[in-house]
């Protein structure tokens, strides 16, 4: 039996396109304030930090990931906010260098006001732990993990927040994979410590262990870091180093088994 | 793998593609209730995923002389709620000159849960204390704010896990014969430590340290019991 | 300003006959009556200073400041009226801010002081505003060095090496005059603000409660405009009040 | 296993050990019967309790009880409680890639009378425990109230009371489990098997 | 897509691999980099597969996928060689591998560079990238890390180098990626196979090349 | 009777019809997993291997002292981490191929022997079989140690970790590792290790079970360190007897109580 194409098909399937079109912008003018969530693009790994008996010491790479790319090999991912105060980041960089604006914001408002009472470590900590909460709220958030240390009238100050506002304090803080990988080395030593703080030279070397660790077993690290500190005496970001790294074991390994 | 030419390389795209905003950090809390006197618990370990956070982050919070809050599951929503709701009993204050009443609490905290009704806290929630008439009082709540007044209650990660012991223990059910419920303040003290080291050791999300607030007339008293850190 | 206004001076929408915004020109009147105001551009930055009247002994001594940040690098004073001077102050900030959230960088003293002189003489326009009565001072050290701007009322703007706006502002030009900016330092700056602010303030002060305040932006403040460090002001008024005595002394000898 | 519900749980004590089940046979929330017991005898001291999608728990128990018949006629022997659970283990495995949606717990007395418990997963993994085993639904529930009132060297008359109160508590706060309850303790010379009067809702 | 992509939670060879033809011979070199995600499984990795005397592959890809078929090329030649009485050809090796990938490539996530020493061809190197096709070379790279040095390797390749400029060029190029990928990295493990054998080279993680960091 | 081997797979398309049919969601429970926390370290004179001992179902502890280092050969041990029943029935059918290949060759079996037979039944399986091990031994040719990954790829290295641990457990061993270690420092190096991964994976915990393999000897110390053992309860909840409603009972007596008359016996 011969079929005759249905005359209206032609036009029907073009209203159905029209529909569908018009379904599909309202769909997507529906869900537009929701997808604004972007994903990390240029992002910095993990960042480590402990309290110690001058202060806090903070350790970061100076890494800038696109992807598996290493792109950037000369950032600072740490900045000092005001004279006790750094704040460490791992995430999304362009986040990051929003926050580094909003704290100059923050601490040119202080600066303004002038009123003799600087900003402590856990105000600032308060106030960037409400931006990230906020930003989560809004579904648009500051894909970072932050670490704040500071350091005034004698007390140390560490606290973590991540991009959903997820605060906590510790007295050693790391982010990334430094939370899975660095985390346990650290907690280890404050307890081998029974209740003591570090000097500043075992807290230096505790955190160049963990750094050479996470450079040895994380794929988006750099041998390449900076050590802050925050003390009495104020904030210092040293100049990128090096770390010794050991590979000597592995020169008389051959193949993968037989 | 990384199929192997790139035609050139591509950011990252190991998180999720929608952002969840939610995270669940675990943690189990309770609160009992007793002639005059009232018991919250909460452990105090944070926890993300496999990962501990930190052994030591506070999810019961005093609100005032006669009423203790304790918050399980996304940290940042609990923290959010406890200080709302601080502020608002700050407000109370200035405006009426007294100090918030728990039961009054307990209804003003389920109007903020359930304004949040279509993007709601993800925490569960007990309040505990001592009402009007200086009797203990808990009440329960579900993320969006729907509330009981109980005399004891179990919430958070080992919820399943406490709430039959608590029925048993305190509520004396499934009994044939006519036990009497005597429940002193140590011997409630001892039941919310068994309970906290019971489900420590077999509920991966709760442990590190029970924080146990127990709220009398004339005061709060916070114990901290350790808990296995494993 | 001798002229009468003969009802061209209701307005600064209105000119005078001759060609003169009398609303503005009262303003300056104003600007005049303050506590003399000094800016000092030294080789290695900028002194502010301004002296004021305390009105009352309950207030706190040194509260009440005049001279304000507008971000870390600038410094201001508005000599006149007091809440006029706010008012540009909060301006100021708020354009400062503003440059930083478009640019990410700190605004320069030329940007700045353009802006601002913009704002005035926004003021100098309409019927249904008053002009400010106040002039403002800008200390700023950016990138090309140290700056200092005076805005007046009319919204005209200078760069200047050295500035005097108040009570007995001539005698304190003629005196700035006298100094070679150029080779000074911001320390040597501070003791000659000092200096002059004493000699010129002379008869006013002898029998009323006053303050001087003193900032500076310069390379000891690490580019920071900041207040003048406590020990370096006495200092300095301590010589200031030593070279009076002299004045005194001479003056004496003289009779 | 959410589909039909149920509780299972087995004890050690003092020679002797403990199985007991809820009764309830429901599809999803509504429950179609009450008389559902899921432990099963395997031999004279040897018990299972199966826990899960009902048509499996019978399959599997009938497929587990011809194998145990099967063993004693080619050993002449009746199977030891280790033994039929590595058999219970190894049945299950053969179905790691279509499993049977149960699991097992295995309760009873070894040749020289020492108790034997153990419980595995739905593919097989054994758990062998030395004071007591859960399964099902209420897993969780009884997870917890098992590790509060469990304690060594219970005589069978306060094994009873414990793990009747430890089930009983718990399915009262799982709505899959629950509308009666049977335990069985076993001892060397009897096995004395107790209905329980429960809660119906 | 008919190719496997890698599978939930299996280990990849992110990688850089290659190899080059000298004046005698040819010189194989990879990165010692294994991740699972971006954490390392393993930093000293030998992705250099002896397959037989004068024979190896450098293997890029899934390792599970990519040490299988190796074994099955090994076992092959080793059978081959038994029954021919001679050593098979760098040829023969490569049709191996380029059959194996080629008949499974919908399961299999592998990407091979064969290079070795035959009396008959002298050194040559053949690359199986991901699909199974086969592609005879002077000189080639593979793995992730690839794509940032073809253009450095373009620039610096020159026929019939001394082995020694081999050597360089190839540790050169290998450092160069492993800069820049951040899934490789580790050591350098070098092979320079020729009529006299195989020589093994290493070059340990704290003493590769240096270039701008930046 | 003719027996089937392998896997059955009669449930196979019922499964996929329950869990995904169109009326259907349940739920598969959950099989038994090993968070896991497993190591191995070559010393001087053999090798050691080190395992937590937590089972999980989800965030639930499912067995507190289980045992991960499962027997291969006499000389050799494999610890597994992932699908329990997986690394359990996986290491038990490679020990008993083992076993029959060294009837058949009568000699000790190689560690890459039983190495080469995992990988290929991994391989084959292609990741489905959730087993992650950890191989070590010694043979006549020296200590050996492997990791085998669930898609069947392996390593071979001085030292290794696996589960989810892992991270934590290889940051002592990066930071600590040193070559030919004396055996009790590689013990107390191992018990480290195991233990960062209990203290700080929420997947590993209770006990650090330790395995020292050296030529001709086998050290199995089961629980060696017990860092979690659990406090005395504040009270002992006992129940009164009787306090349980009972419907019916009844007893099945498994022993004939005969009434014995002395008399007779004295006959």
């Amino acid at each position: 039996m011969n079929t005759y194409p249905n005359p209206f098909s032609e036009a029907i399937s073009y209203q159905r396109m029209e529909q569908y079109d018009q379904e599909h912008l309202e769909s997507l003018s529906n869900i537009s304030p929701m997808t604004r969530t972007q994903q990390p693009i240029v992002t910095g790994t993990s960042v480590l930090a402990v309290k110690y008996k001058d202060g806090i010491m903070m350790t970061t790479d100076c890494l800038a990931s696109y992807g598996s790319l290493a792109r950037f090999k000369n950032i600072e991912r740490m900045i000092k906010v005001g004279n006790s105060t750094i704040i460490g980041a791992s995430g999304d960089m362009s986040d990051f260098q929003y926050i580094t604006y909003l704290m100059d914001k923050l601490m040119t408002k202080e600066y303004n006001a002038n009123n003799g009472q600087p900003l402590a470590p856990e105000n600032i900590y308060e106030y960037l732990s409400q931006v990230m909460y906020q930003r989560r709220n809004k579904f648009d958030p500051l894909w970072n993990a932050l670490v704040v240390g500071g350091y005034q009238d004698g007390k140390s100050f560490l606290g973590y927040v991540n991009l959903r506002g997820t605060t906590y304090q510790s007295d050693t803080i790391a982010t990334g994979y430094g939370a899975y990988i660095a985390q346990p080395l650290l907690r280890n030593a404050v307890e081998k410590k029974n209740g003591e703080l570090f000097t500043e030279e075992e807290a230096k070397k505790l955190l160049d262990d963990c750094m050479r660790v996470l450079f040895y077993r994380d794929a988006r690290s750099l041998n390449k870091l900076q050590r802050a500190t925050v003390t009495a005496a104020g904030v210092t970001i040293s100049e990128p180093y090096s770390l010794e790294t050991e590979w000597g074991f592995a020169e008389h390994i051959r193949g993968y088994g037989a | 793998m990384i199929s192997e030419p790139i035609p050139t390389a591509q950011p990252a795209r190991q998180m999720a593609n929608r952002f969840d905003p939610y995270e669940d950090n675990g943690g189990t809390t309770m609160a009992l209730a007793g002639e005059d006197f009232c018991i919250v618990a909460a452990d105090t370990r944070q926890s993300d995923g496999y990962h501990i956070n930190c052994r030591y982050a506070p999810k019961a919070h005093q609100l005032s002389d006669k009423t203790v809050i304790g918050t399980s599951g996304f940290y940042a929503d609990g923290i959010c709620l406890v200080k709302r709701i601080k502020q608002r009993m700050e407000w109370y204050y200035h405006q009426h000159d007294k100090v918030m009443s728990t039961p009054a609490l307990a209804q003003l905290l389920s109007v903020m849960l359930y304004q949040k009704r279509f993007f709601p806290y993800y925490c569960f929630t007990i309040l505990g204390g001592l009402d009007e008439e200086g009797k203990g009082c808990v009440f329960d709540y579900d993320s969006v704010g729907n509330v009981e007044r109980v005399k004891y209650q179990a919430e958070g990660s080992g919820k399943e896990l406490l709430q039959p012991f608590l029925d048993s223990q305190i509520g004396l059910k499934n009994r044939a014969t006519d036990d009497v419920l005597d429940l002193t303040e140590e011997k409630a003290i001892k039941i919310v430590k068994d309970a906290f080291s019971s489900v420590t050791e077999r509920d991966i999300h709760t442990g590190d340290c029970v924080e146990i607030y127990i709220i009398r007339k004339d005061g709060i008293e916070c114990e901290k019991y350790p808990l296995k850190r494993d | 300003m001798s002229s009468i206004g003969t009802g061209y001076d209701l307005s600064s929408s209105t000119y005078s006959l001759d060609g003169r915004i009398f609303q503005v020109e009262y303003a300056m009147k104003a600007v005049d009556n303050s506590g003399l105001c000094i800016g000092l551009r030294a080789k290695d930055g900028i002194v502010l200073a301004i002296s004021k009247l305390v009105h009352s002994k309950l207030l706190v001594p040194k509260s009440n400041k005049r001279i304000a940040s507008v971000d870390q690098h600038i410094g201001m004073v508005c000599p006149g009226l007091i809440a006029d001077g706010k008012a540009l102050i909060k301006r100021a900030r708020a354009e400062a801010q503003n440059y930083k959230d478009n640019f990410r960088m700190p605004i320069s003293g030329k940007m700045i002081a353009d802006r601002m002189g913009q704002f005035v003489q926004a003021y100098t326009l309409y019927s249904s505003v008053r002009p400010f009565g106040c002039s403002t001072l800008i200390a700023t050290y950016d990138s090309v060095g140290p700056s200092l701007y005076m805005i007046d009322p009319s919204g005209v703007y200078w760069g200047y090496f050295g500035c005097a706006v108040g009570k007995n502002k001539q005698i304190a030009k003629a005196e700035i005059e006298k100094l070679k900016l150029n080779e000074l330092t911001s320390r040597q700056a501070v003791m000659e603000v000092a200096r002059i602010m004493y000699s010129v303030m002379e008869d006013d002060i002898k029998d009323r409660d006053y303050e001087i305040e003193y900032t500076w932006i310069c390379d000891e403040s690490d580019k920071k405009h900041v207040e003048v460090p406590s020990d370096l002001i006495e200092e300095a008024e301590r010589k200031a009040k030593e070279s009076l005595d002299d004045d005194d002394d001479d003056d004496m000898d003289d009779e | 296993m959410e589909y039909n519900g149920g509780a299972v749980v087995a004890m050690v004590g003092k020679d002797c050990v403990a199985i007991a089940s809820d009764k309830r046979f429901g599809l999803q929330l509504l429950t179609l019967a009450t008389d559902f017991e899921k432990i099963y005898k395997m031999t004279d001291k040897c018990y299972i309790g199966l826990a899960g999608l009902a048509t499996d728990v019978q399959t599997l128990s009938q497929e587990l009880k011809l194998k145990v018949d099967l063993y004693k006629l080619r050993e002449e022997r009746e199977i030891t409680p280790k033994k039929f659970a590595h058999l219970v283990s190894s049945t299950l495995y053969d179905h790691r890639w279509g499993p049977y949606f149960c699991e097992p717990c295995i309760a009873g007395l070894d040749s020289d009378n020492k108790p034997f418990i153990c419980s595995t997963d739905l593919i097989g993994c054994i758990n062998f425990a030395k004071d007591f085993v859960v399964c099902g639904t209420t897993a969780r529930e009884l997870y917890g109230i098992c590790e509060s009132f469990w304690e060594p060297d219970l005589g069978p008359e306060e094994l009873f009371e414990v793990i009747s109160q430890s089930l009983l508590n718990a399915f009262d706060r799982d709505s899959q489990s629950g509308w009666g309850a049977v335990v069985h303790i076993i001892t060397p010379d009897k096995i004395i098997t107790r209905h329980l009067k429960t809660r119906q809702d | 897509m008919n190719t496997a992509p890698l599978k939930p939670g299996e280990v990849s060879l992110g990688t850089t691999i290659m190899a080059v033809q000298f004046n005698g011979g040819v010189v194989v070199g990879a990165d010692s980099r294994t991740t699972t995600g971006s954490y390392i499984a393993n930093r000293v990795t030998d992705k250099l597969t002896q397959v037989h005397d004068h024979i190896f592959c450098c293997r890029s890809g899934s390792a599970a996928d990519t040490q299988a078929i190796a074994d099955i090329v090994h076992y092959n030649l080793q059978l081959l060689a038994a029954q021919e009485g001679e050593e098979p050809t760098v040829q023969k090796a490569a049709n191996l591998f380029q059959q194996l990938v080629y008949q499974n490539k919908d399961a299999l996530s592998a990407g091979i560079i064969v290079g070795g020493y035959d009396k008959y061809n002298g050194g040559s190197v053949y690359s199986v990238p991901l699909g199974g096709s086969l592609h005879k070379q002077p000189f080639c790279i593979g793995g992730s890390g690839s794509t940032y040095i073809y253009g450095f390797c373009d620039a610096e390749y020159k026929e019939n180098m001394t082995k020694e400029e081999c050597v360089d060029f190839v540790k050169r190029s290998v450092a160069l990626a492993m800069s820049r990928d951040g899934s490789s990295g580790g050591v350098i493990r070098l092979a320079i196979i020729d009529k006299n054998g195989v020589e093994r080279i290493f070059v340990p993680g704290n003493q590769l090349p240096q270039f701008f960091e930046g | 009777m003719a027996t089937k081997t392998g896997f059955n797979f009669d449930n196979y398309q019922r499964n996929l019809f329950l869990e995904h049919g169109k009326e259907n969601n349940m739920k598969l429970p959950k099989a038994t997993k090993t968070g896991t926390t497993i190591v191995g370290l070559m010393f001087k004179d053999g090798i050691v291997l080190g395992a937590d001992t937590r089972a999980t179902e989800g965030p639930i502890v499912a067995d507190k002292n289980c045992e991960k280092i499962h027997y291969i050969a006499p000389n050799m041990y494999c610890c597994g981490a992932g699908t329990a029943a997986d690394t359990e029935m996986t290491t038990a059918l490679i020990s008993s191929n083992i076993e029959l290949h060294r009837l058949n060759t009568g000699r000790e079996a190689r560690v890459v022997t039983a190495m080469t037979m995992l990988k290929q039944l991994l391989f084959k399986y292609q990741g489905h079989i959730g087993a992650a091990l950890i191989l070590g031994g010694v043979d006549c040719t020296g200590p050996h140690l492997y990791t085998i990954y669930p898609h069947g790829s392996t390593d071979k290295l001085p030292y290794v970790t696996m589960g989810s641990g892992s991270l934590a457990a290889m940051a002592v061993f990066e930071s600590k590792y040193k070559k030919d270690l004396e055996r009790q420092e590689a013990i107390d190096l191992v018990a480290e290790a195991i233990q960062a991964g209990i203290f700080n994976d929420m997947g590993s915990g209770s006990n650090v079970d330790v395995c020292v393999l050296t030529k001709g000897k086998v050290d199995y110390l089961r629980n060696y360190i017990k860092p979690n053992v659990r406090k005395e309860k504040e009270q002992v909840y006992k129940f009164n007897l009787g306090v349980t409603p009972v419907i019916k009972e009844s007893i099945r007596n498994l022993v004939d109580v005969v009434e014995v008359n002395e008399m007779e016996i004295d006959q």
